[in-house]
């Protein structure tokens, strides 16, 4: 079982215009920084995007978006990224905006074979219009339908030649909840080990939910807001 | 009437005090980015609360020293933190079950509106701002308690705790507790109910500064800080 | 955070009759054994349990339905215990069969907020009798509902004096899905370490879902099927 | 009809066998009880195939030596087993999600009955045998492939493909294939689809031994084995 693929460029080559694509991370902590410079040098349009944040304007996810390449997103989280934000306020981007804890279910649904759960987040609020309120034992909730794509795209910090991988910290994030809800899932490592050589206790996402994987070259892992103790540097 | 003595950071520093007194020995709290992150510096050193970060970890430990940073060790706001003894990493999946399933003590978010139903907002203004909601509507969906811990006034002295939010919500009468630098207000089936005043402050300066009418607590006295 | 407490009848001591509780493990497989025998002596009648198996005829949850001290049980598995199969031919035993995902994905609801979902699992089976069935996408699934209980009594290998927990292993199985689903959730543990011992990177059950834990005295870990090479013993 | 020259071992050795030429390299399959979990010992060495345990296991490895055995580490028929480079062990949960998820690419089974419309029985005979369905629902609700792999008739001789199943239901028409000691079935649109013989088995040996009606694949041959 080897699912090695030799560069991220290779890995993303089959995305073509209109694919929707989950990509992992929380900020610009955990993202896959290798699979999004390929992405945006291999340019397909129309993309339909999953990911909580769109990074900052200039790093991240946000690339993407100021390629131009993306028609809808699908996430929780303007806050740090202005253009995207000027781009909403100004209609030029079809944006569904899912609470967080929502977002994160029903895109592990989509790899679980959940089509559908109720939540208690939202109800009384915009995310409510549309969707079906019931009540259970007394409280009210919204139906939320799963989410899957095409492609998943994530990081991880160790990996091995099965899929099996490791994250690190808070890196860990959306990661390995996309894992599964992609129809085919791509995985950039920090280091890229032998089979067998991650413990089978330690294993975060089983090796069974990754189609390609590979080492990354680079990885800049920038910081978004450095707070050490004194203050924000 | 915003206590005009007092500079906002103060302002700032004596909300996130006050806060610290809802808290108990042995809490499981999640502080929403602004305010309540400021919340963490006033816990008590014989005080054990285990803060959570929505983006997958309970025990969230103070900022780094510089050089010792992480870039893959930050909290929801996007700040470099630390883990402590007891720390625990997990996906936003996971975070979010512990979170939805009722399991947090306590959540403080700040807010840009609150009003007399308990219902609050704090993620955009129509036509002006879109910050997203991130995890707060999961946050006052699902915890045992919610505070919102907000300065009394806008910036502009406008009221902020209002009859009707006018900002799409974050949440329909979800808030227990309402801390500002005027006083501590809490959402009950009656109204809204002040509990508490600022030194300094008299009811009708905090009634002044508030668009819901407020009700004297039978216990109504002096702000903890 | 000191969640330690002494032994496993002063952990159960506050379970009355009638009180429903989850028991983890999978066969007798990372099964609570001290916290099954400080129940069995304990004495509380009229239980509800929710456990995937009922163990053997003498050994794990079985003891507790040869005390007599279950009402109602909601398992996916009767298999190896033919008292069990006994009882429930007699109709001597309410049981709620459940297919085992199912159970699993109703516990894990159960902890996570969810109070119900919906499942491909059982459309056209006995299972679907009473539920509300539902199309989504053109294909067919029911509606089930969380699970929920007063207790859960989990087995873990290691974990520290702040509820965090780390399992073995197939040990793992239903425990840490559990964990979160109990009212009062108690852990006891191979070994109980100091906080902090633990790398963070690898619980597997975060402290916040653990109200109780000790250090088991002693463990038989029978094994039910001993295969090796070369054939059964 | 029934292979009398074949001891029920070698009947069921030589289904596992058959059932071998169902996989690909790269497969994830999940064995049942019984039968199915022979198949293991047929996979050639060059084919990579993954087994999944559904009580929280990828890549189980053979028994282990004696002495070598854990009790923490079994498969589903609560079997000791051992682990392999690449094994991955997870939670209940995580198992069905993976099983539900439709990550599985072939699910093999055994069963007391399957019939004409791909639905199976193996889990009670009312007022006789409760065994359970344990993990079988799941497993034949979302995998992408299901075989059935049993022997033809009960040890009665009675029929085990039926027109209709008559004993609870562990699926309605989730079966893609039946392999037994007698031939390979394919259950199709048009019906039960006979696609390979056993050497020295004819068409009407079979069907003499099966309540449903087959048909008889224009490229019918030989069964591998």
């Amino acid at each position: 079982m080897n699912k090695e693929i030799a560069t991220a460029e290779e890995a993303i080559a089959d995305i073509r215009d209109g694919a929707s694509i989950m990509i992992g991370g929380f900020g610009l902590c955990g993202i896959p920084e290798n699979l999004i410079a390929a992405l945006v040098a291999s340019g397909p349009r129309k993309l339909h995007t999953i990911s909580n944040n769109m990074g900052v304007e200039g790093f991240g996810i946000g690339l993407i978006l100021e390629a131009g390449m993306i028609a809808e997103h699908t996430g929780s989280y303007v806050g740090e990224n202005k253009i995207m934000e000027r781009m909403i306020l100004a209609g030029e981007l079809k944006v569904n905006l899912v609470p967080q804890g929502t977002l994160a279910e029903q895109i592990r649904a989509g790899g679980a074979g959940i089509p559908a759960f109720y939540t208690p987040t939202g109800v009384g609020t915009m995310v409510q219009e549309g969707k079906e309120v019931r009540e259970f034992d007394g409280k009210k909730y919204l139906m939320e339908r799963a989410l899957k794509a095409d492609f998943a795209l994530i990081k991880a910090w160790r990996g091995d030649r099965a899929g099996n991988l490791v994250y690190r910290k808070t890196a860990q994030s959306f990661n390995p909840v996309m894992a599964p809800a992609g129809q085919i899932t791509i995985a950039e490592v920090d280091e890229l080990v032998e089979i067998g050589e991650i413990n089978p206790d330690q294993v975060m996402t089983p090796g069974i939910y990754v189609d390609r994987i590979f080492e990354s070259p680079f990885s800049e892992r920038r910081i978004e807001r450095l707070m050490v103790r004194g203050g924000e540097k | 009437m915003s206590l005009p003595n007092l500079t906002p950071e103060l302002r700032r520093q004596r909300i996130a005090a006050r806060v610290v007194h809802e808290m108990n020995q042995g809490y499981y709290v999640n502080l929403g980015i602004g305010i309540p992150t400021l919340v963490a510096n006033f816990i008590p050193p014989d005080m054990e609360v285990v803060l959570q970060s929505e983006n997958g970890m309970l025990g969230t430990g103070p900022y780094p020293e510089l050089g010792q940073q992480d870039a893959d060790l930050i909290n929801a706001g996007k700040e470099t933190i630390t883990e402590i003894p007891g720390s625990s990493f997990f996906s936003a999946a996971e975070s979010f079950a512990m979170i939805r399933g009722g399991h947090m003590d306590l959540s403080i978010l700040g807010a840009m509106q609150v009003d007399e139903e308990g219902s609050l907002a704090n993620w955009m203004i129509p036509g002006k701002l879109v910050r997203g909601m991130g995890g707060a509507m999961d946050l006052v969906a699902a915890a045992k308690r919610v505070i919102v811990a907000m300065e009394h006034s806008t910036k502009t002295g406008a009221p902020k705790i209002l009859k009707k939010c006018t900002l799409p919500l974050t949440g329909y009468q979800v808030v227990d507790t309402i801390v500002t630098e005027l006083g501590v207000i809490h959402v009950r089936d009656v109204g809204l109910v002040l509990a508490e005043l600022a030194d300094g402050v008299t009811f009708d300066d905090i009634q002044g500064v508030t668009e819901a009418t407020l009700l004297a607590s039978p216990g109504l006295r002096e702000m903890k800080g």
